[in-house]
């Protein structure tokens, strides 16, 4: 495994390289925070500010969340596994143009989310060490996760279907409606979104249990098929509600249902904008 | 009181709307607690509806479009497939009882398959009891 | 605040025997914003209907409900009642409390309770409709014909009739298509060209026709009413406005090809028309044998030409037409025999397909109507093979429906030609048709030897002296259960009739669906079946299935009435309940866009958002369903429309 | 057989959920009994034995035994009929009722109680190897399963050393398959003994997954057929002469020996051509012999003609006349061959059978692949 240090090098020649040459307008990678376990998304648009770049074990942002918003530069973008695959995701949506990106792929592993502790891994979210499309590697290709990534699901699963809604009945009551899952999420590219319209008013305003569970849900779908299971959404979350666990959900329906995991393939059409004759009428049962 | 569901269906014009006519028409009967809403085709279902509606207060919902292949709209209830599909599976994570909720192909002519799919879906969510853990709590 | 009416109807019986009309009126009066709800006996009558527009004048009423029978039913009558009494049709709302309420219980409470719980569920909806207006679009006036075969012909013509303007697209150098390659025609033997060749003239005389021959549809845009089409005129290297047809120049050519219009059993100029009688009758020159274009030296039919028409620097051009209405009669491919080794087509030259045959009778054709065989011989025995790659698996699986036919009049031909011993050796022989039966029965009168079994082998491996230098043919004869070997001279196979090899290319460009080989599929087997899912393009012919000449030139009349309906008409009604996109909320993420059977919502990409055409959109909602941010609306089902009735539905 | 017929569904139905399902999508067209090789040399009729099991009349008892199971009708039916699963479910429902001929008897008999079709002793089965060859243990990549034909059967014994011979000459790292195998089944499952067959294949697979086999090499299509399609193991399954054409293009054994002037031809055994889809290998590893000449028969790879001893078919005896094999060797003469080549060790001892009874043996030779490989291996 390359080192987190050869990889910030790598990272800050390639960029320097990148602008000079004037072949991306800039680079979207991580620069120095208040501390080193807080970087943050720093963009660098000259070879001067490429020195600025740094990569850690803390640099767990998506970047994709910020790519989606310069869909006509040619940008570079730095990207672990869960980011390439969100790229791959949105270049099959037609928001991104994959001509217009040079991805800088990170093999990642060890990662891990500086307000809890926990390591980024197949237990919890951004299972994918490798980036699944990129243009140059900035490290050594690492082994991938050995454990199914939905293992994590078994102890919701094995619940009662009460226990279950009184799970989510709970974490959903917590809500704040403070909106940060969505503004993380690098799918969640919609302006506006479905919550605020106001025709129709698919929930109240304010957060109640009833709005909140319509807010969640109607997100959890619209996120069907399209979640690369980057976590960013359940880091964010200020209180907490272990969102992941829903979309780790969905995502496993898909790949049963329709045998396609989001992200992996730049050819795939999202599959809830696709059918085949022979779904079959079983995944309905 | 025997407990009596709210089942809302909701049926697409070309084929299971008319399909219920059809049961009517032949006069066959069935379970009346369900309340149809007529939509052009099944691929008009948001997933939300769905979750509207067992908020509303449904305590099953029935929906019924063409058989795949059938739909007049060519490919409308291929997409529908996918996204009910997925949100059965979502109301069977969430908690909720994944036999409230059921989707039929029944086309123009099925009008006893109509009647039958509502009579044992009825029976079905009577089995479940009230929904009450989405529906909107008013007091 | 809108003005409700209610008006509930009795049906007779047919509601008020099991809903208590009276108390559901009393119900849906005190329902908010209704201004009026009566009830009876018949509303759908005249003095019912009488009864609804005087209660919208009266109580100044903008919208109606009309609890009674199955929307199903009358929805188009209240419609025209609303309409006429000054109320847009599209606020009228009907209860279905009869199919799906009086008549499915026999418990009055029940019955009374659901249809209250309906009429309230509409009463929320109707509180949100809003009027639309029935929208109107320029129909141009012109028919593009696609394919001059005689399906394409008859269509043309038929249209051209009417005075209407017809555009007839070929891709060889003539019309004719395959029916100009036959000699007679079942089940009456006419001589084709005698029937089919007055109407190629026909079509060159016909000012209302524009024939573009040598030319191929390179693209398709727009919708009913208003097609753009783009045609490919491929280079001819002959100027057709300055060429006389004197044909000079194919006489001296010296360039040679295989004649495609002789199925390779004779050879044309590298300048040539397909046949005497092409339309029309000016040549082209291919390129791939042309010794000008080969070797860079020749040039003599420009030497020849006294009109100065050749032109070796042509190259393809485009034409660019505006249609109404697009009918597809692109006709079939026979199926390639060479992979069905044993019936061993291209190991034996005495094997030849049923186009071959045809050639070879034809008086005009390679051997002057002669059945000569490729080594000279005159067959004294041949045997017809039905069913080749027809009705089976592992080819095409289903029946071509003209072998049978084609086959007995093969039967006959070549006795007459002949005299030698004929055999057809058929599966079942299917002759269902006008005049078809009588001809099967003809032709066991003239001692045509009818072998039921399909052909498993033609062999050259010899058994006796008396089967020396023929082809065997093994076959069950399953009528007797014993194994025949067949001795002859010559084989003629009746090979599957299939769809065209680009016959997709031309759906993807048509918007067509095709079955699973490739055949453009009808809108309805039964009901619509010369119409498409795409509205405005029609099919003809066999490239919807194999067909005889009698069915082709039916359906090309039909299709020809169907185009005529549409440019008949200087404007067109479009569906108003359309979906339309909020484009402040559209967040541009094209889910519309992919899923969309229509082509109806498009990109804009320079705004970023979607926009949906709506002279294209059929009103179903996929698109809204798929939508995330709710920004399509689908007038007539919005969203909020869908809600407020379930809201009402599940109230009671 | 009475004039007049009263179908018998009962019976239909019987030979339907024996697995003849198929037979219910037949038109009658005869195109399996036109294609048949047996149809012109004798009374049998498949056509005829599709027809009986649709109405379930009797009669069919006559004709279910003539079927090699050469796949030759199958490729050719324009319905899909799976003739030979409805051949193998009528002698299931009949030989249920004790209807097996004598001849088969033994062979049902034989494996049933020695694991092996030629009354072998069992623990006789490796005898052919003469120690010579090592067995199969954990770690080798390779498991040469000869069939029980090439154990115990004289002609083709010579067949199996041959192979041993190549494998370890090309240096492969492989093993025998111990004594305590036995047949793979094929034949006694065409022959409708279901149970037995699933007892030959349990016995075989537990030793397959006991040794951890990876890959498997065949001598005899019918064993590669059967492990392929009816076993469902996680090895793979090769046939030799996949493997000796793929040695030869690496280099690993190349024939030296001059062949001019040898003129060979080469009969596609049924169960390696048009059930296994393999027609290419044998012939590239004739092609390698130096100088040598093909010279093919007229009806060859998908159009290849049967040994008449697949389906049980080599334990059946059949009158002069209506042996397949001896039609099968004048064909090869009449190429100008010499010697006919083949893959199968029925095909061997059908064919080495014919050449005999027809006093043909200064004409043509008969060689397996690997033996014609062998001899013009080294100069």
């Amino acid at each position: 495994m390359t080192a987190f240090k050869d990889i910030e090098e790598r990272l800050k020649e390639k960029a320097k390289d990148l602008l000079e040459k004037g072949e991306v307008e800039c680079v979207f990678a991580y620069g120095r925070g208040y501390d080193e376990r807080h970087p943050r998304p720093y963009v660098a648009k000259t070879k001067e500010d490429a020195e600025n770049l740094v990569f850690n074990e803390y640099c767990t942002f998506n970047l994709a969340r910020y790519a989606v918003k310069e869909p006509r530069k040619k940008i570079a973008v730095a990207a672990k596994g869960a980011d390439s695959r969100a790229l791959v995701q949105l270049i099959q949506e037609g928001k991104l143009k994959r001509e217009n990106l040079v991805i800088l792929g990170i093999p990642a592993a060890g990662m891990v989310d500086a307000k809890s502790g926990l390591t980024l891994d197949e237990k919890t979210t951004g299972a994918f060490a490798n980036p699944v499309v990129y243009d140059v590697l900035l490290g050594d290709k690492l082994p991938e996760a050995k454990n199914s990534p939905y293992e994590v699901l078994g102890e919701l699963e094995g619940l009662s279907g009460d226990g279950r809604w009184e799970f989510w009945r709970k974490e959903f009551a917590r809500c704040l409606r403070c909106f940060a899952c969505r503004k993380a999420c690098p799918m969640c590219y919609c302006d506006p979104c479905f919550m605020d319209q106001s025709r129709p008013r698919w929930a109240d305003k304010s957060p109640t249990l009833d709005g909140n569970t319509m807010y969640h849900l109607t997100r959890f779908y619209h996120l069907a098929g399209r979640c690369v299971d980057c976590g960013e959404c359940t880091r964010a979350c200020p209180v907490d509600i272990p969102l992941y666990l829903f979309h780790k959900r969905l995502a496993k329906d898909c790949e049963e249902m329709f045998n396609q995991a989001a992200g992996m393939k730049l050819e795939d059409k999202p599959v809830l904008v696709d059918f085949r004759v022979e779904d079959g009428d079983e995944i309905l049962l | 009181m025997d407990f009596e569901p709210k089942i809302l269906g909701i049926a697409c014009n070309w084929c299971t709307y008319t399909g219920a006519d059809l049961a009517g028409t032949t006069r066959l009967k069935y379970p009346q607690n369900i309340r149809v809403v007529r939509v052009m085709c099944s691929s008009r279902i948001n997933p939300s509806f769905i979750f509207r509606a067992f908020q509303l207060g449904a305590d099953g919902v029935l929906v019924g479009g063409c058989h795949p292949g059938d739909c007049h709209y060519g490919t409308g209830n291929m997409y529908a497939r996918r996204r009910l599909a997925i949100t059965k599976k979502m109301l069977e994570f969430a908690g909720i009882e994944p036999g409230r909720f059921r989707v039929e192909w029944i086309s123009a002519s099925e009008g006893n398959r109509f009647a039958e799919v509502v009579g044992e879906f009825t029976g079905q969510v009577k089995g479940l009891g009230p929904q009450t853990k989405l529906k909107i709590k008013t007091d | 605040m809108s003005r409700i009416g209610v008006f509930v109807c009795h049906c007779g019986l047919n509601i008020a025997k099991t809903v208590r009309v009276s108390e559901v009126v009393e119900f849906a009066a005190n329902l908010p914003e209704v201004v009026i709800a009566e009830e009876y006996r018949f509303v759908c009558s005249t003095p019912g209907q009488e009864l609804i527009a005087g209660d919208i004048k009266k109580y100044n009423l903008d919208r109606i409900i009309v609890a009674a029978c199955s929307p199903l039913m009358h929805e188009k009558t209240f419609r025209k009642v609303a309409e006429a009494a000054g109320l847009n049709q599209y606020l009228v709302t009907i209860v279905n409390i009869r199919e799906q309420c009086s008549w499915v219980t026999e418990d009055e409470d029940v019955a009374t309770k659901k249809a209250k719980a309906l009429i309230n569920g509409a009463v929320y909806r109707a509180r949100l409709l809003a009027p639309l207006v029935s929208r109107f679009i320029d129909v141009n006036p012109e028919v593009v014909v696609v394919g001059g075969g005689i399906a394409g012909i008859q269509t043309a013509l038929e249209i051209a009739a009417v005075g209407r303007k017809v555009y007839l697209v070929e891709r060889t150098p003539t019309i004719g298509g395959h029916m100009a390659q036959f000699d007679k025609t079942f089940p009456t033997l006419d001589c084709s060209a005698c029937i089919l060749t007055p109407k190629m003239d026909a079509v060159l005389q016909n000012p209302n026709i524009e024939l573009l021959t040598y030319c191929e549809v390179a693209e398709v845009k727009g919708f009913v009413g208003n097609f753009d089409v783009k045609i490919r005129q491929k280079a001819r290297y002959v100027d057709h406005a300055k060429c006389n047809a004197c044909l000079a120049c194919v006489e001296k050519c010296p360039g040679k090809g295989e004649s495609e219009f002789d199925e390779g059993l004779a050879k044309r100029k590298a300048i040539y028309i397909p046949f005497p009688q092409a339309v029309p009758q000016k040549p082209v020159i291919d390129r791939e044998t042309c010794t000008y274009f080969i070797k860079g030296k020749c040039r003599l039919c420009e030497k020849i030409c006294e009109q100065k028409a050749i032109d070796y620097e042509q190259a393809d051009s485009y034409i660019e037409i505006k249609a109404g209405a697009i009918v597809a009669a692109t006709g079939y491919d026979l199926m390639d025999v060479k992979p069905l080794a044993q019936y061993g087509y291209g190991r034996y030259p005495a094997v030849y397909h049923a186009l071959e045959i045809e050639r070879l009778f034809n008086s005009a054709g390679p051997t002057a109507g002669k059945v000569v065989m490729r080594d000279g011989r005159e067959p004294q025995s041949i045997a017809i093979l039905h069913c080749i790659g027809s009705r089976d698996k592992n080819n095409y699986e289903y029946c071509s429906r003209v072998c049978c036919m084609y086959s007995l009049k093969f039967a006959h031909l070549l006795k007459e030609k002949t005299h030698g011993d004929v055999y057809q050796l058929y599966i079942d022989m299917r002759a269902g048709g006008k005049g078809y039966e009588e001809f099967y029965s003809r032709l066991l009168e003239e001692d045509v030897k009818f072998i039921r079994g399909k052909a498993a082998t033609v062999t050259h491996r010899t058994k006796n002296p008396e089967e020396e230098g023929k082809l065997i043919v093994e076959v069950d004869d399953t009528l007797t259960g014993k194994f025949a070997r067949i001795p002859v001279d010559m084989v003629v196979l009746a090979p599957a009739m299939k769809p065209r090899a680009d016959a997709k290319d031309m759906a993807r460009m048509l918007n067509l669906s095709t079955d699973k080989y490739g055949f453009f599929m009808e809108k309805h087997p039964k009901l619509a079946p010369l119409s498409t899912m795409t509205d405005g393009v029609f099919i003809a012919g066999a490239c919807q299935s194999p067909k005889d000449i009698p069915d082709t030139v039916s359906q090309a009349t039909g299709a020809a009435a169907e185009a005529l309906t549409i440019v008949s008409k200087a404007k067109m009604e479009l569906e108003a309940a359309t979906a339309m996109v909020n484009a402040a909320a559209c967040s541009g993420c094209r889910n519309c866009v992919t899923v969309c059977p229509y082509s109806a919502p498009s990109m804009n990409e320079e705004k970023g958002v979607s926009e949906i055409n709506e002279a294209l959109c059929k009103g179903c909602g996929l698109c809204a369903a798929a939508c995330p941010t709710s920004a399509i609306i689908t007038r007539h089902f919005t969203n909020e429309q869908v809600m407020a009735e379930m809201e009402g539905l599940m109230e009671f | 057989m009475s004039s007049v017929i009263t179908p018998y569904l009962e019976m239909s139905q019987a030979i339907a959920e024996a697995g003849g399902e198929a037979f219910k999508k037949c038109y009658q067209c005869g195109t399996c009994s036109g294609t048949c090789p047996w149809t012109p040399i004798s009374e049998f009729s498949i056509r005829k034995l599709v027809r009986l099991s649709q109405l379930g009349l009797e009669g069919i008892e006559d004709l279910m035994w003539s079927c090699s199971t050469c796949k030759f009708c199958v490729d050719r039916c324009p319905r899909g009929v799976e003739i030979i699963d409805l051949v193998t479910s009528v002698r299931n429902v009949y030989a249920g009722g004790g209807l097996l001929p004598q001849t088969l008897r033994t062979l049902v008999g034989s494996l049933s109680s020695r694991g092996n079709p030629w009354s072998g002793d069992q623990e006789k089965r490796n005898d052919w190897a003469q120690g010579k060859y090592p067995l199969y243990a954990e770690g080798m990549e390779y498991l040469f399963f000869p069939c029980c034909t090439g154990c115990y059967d004289q002609r083709n014994v010579s067949v199996s050393r041959a192979t041993a011979e190549l494998l370890t000459r090309a240096g492969l790292s492989w093993g025998l398959a111990g004594a305590e195998v036995n047949c793979c089944g094929e034949s006694v499952k065409k022959v409708g003994d279901y149970e037995l067959f699933d007892r030959l294949k349990g016995n075989n697979a537990g030793i397959f997954s006991g040794l951890k086999a990876r890959k498997i090499i065949t001598a005899s299509p019918h064993c590669h057929f059967t492990f392929k399609n009816e076993y469902g193991g996680a090895y793979e399954v090769i046939h030799i002469t996949e493997l000796l054409a793929e040695l030869i293009k690496e280099g690993r054994l190349t024939p030296k020996k001059d062949a001019s002037g040898l003129k060979v031809t080469y009969h596609d055994p049924c169960y390696l051509g048009r059930h296994g889809g393999i027609y290419a290998a044998p012939r590239e590893i004739i092609a390698a012999l130096p100088g040598v000449e093909l010279c093919e028969m007229d009806r060859i790879r998908e159009g290849s003609i049967c040994c008449g001893g697949g389906g049980g078919g080599l334990w059946v005896e059949r009158m002069k006349g209506e042996r397949l094999s001896d039609f099968r060797i004048e064909e090869a003469m009449e190429t100008g061959a010499s010697v006919i080549t083949t893959a199968c060790p029925y095909c061997i001892a059908m064919i080495d059978d014919s050449i005999r009874t027809a006093n043909a043996e200064d004409r043509i030779k008969l060689k397996d692949v690997t033996e014609i490989l062998i001899d013009y291996l080294e100069e």
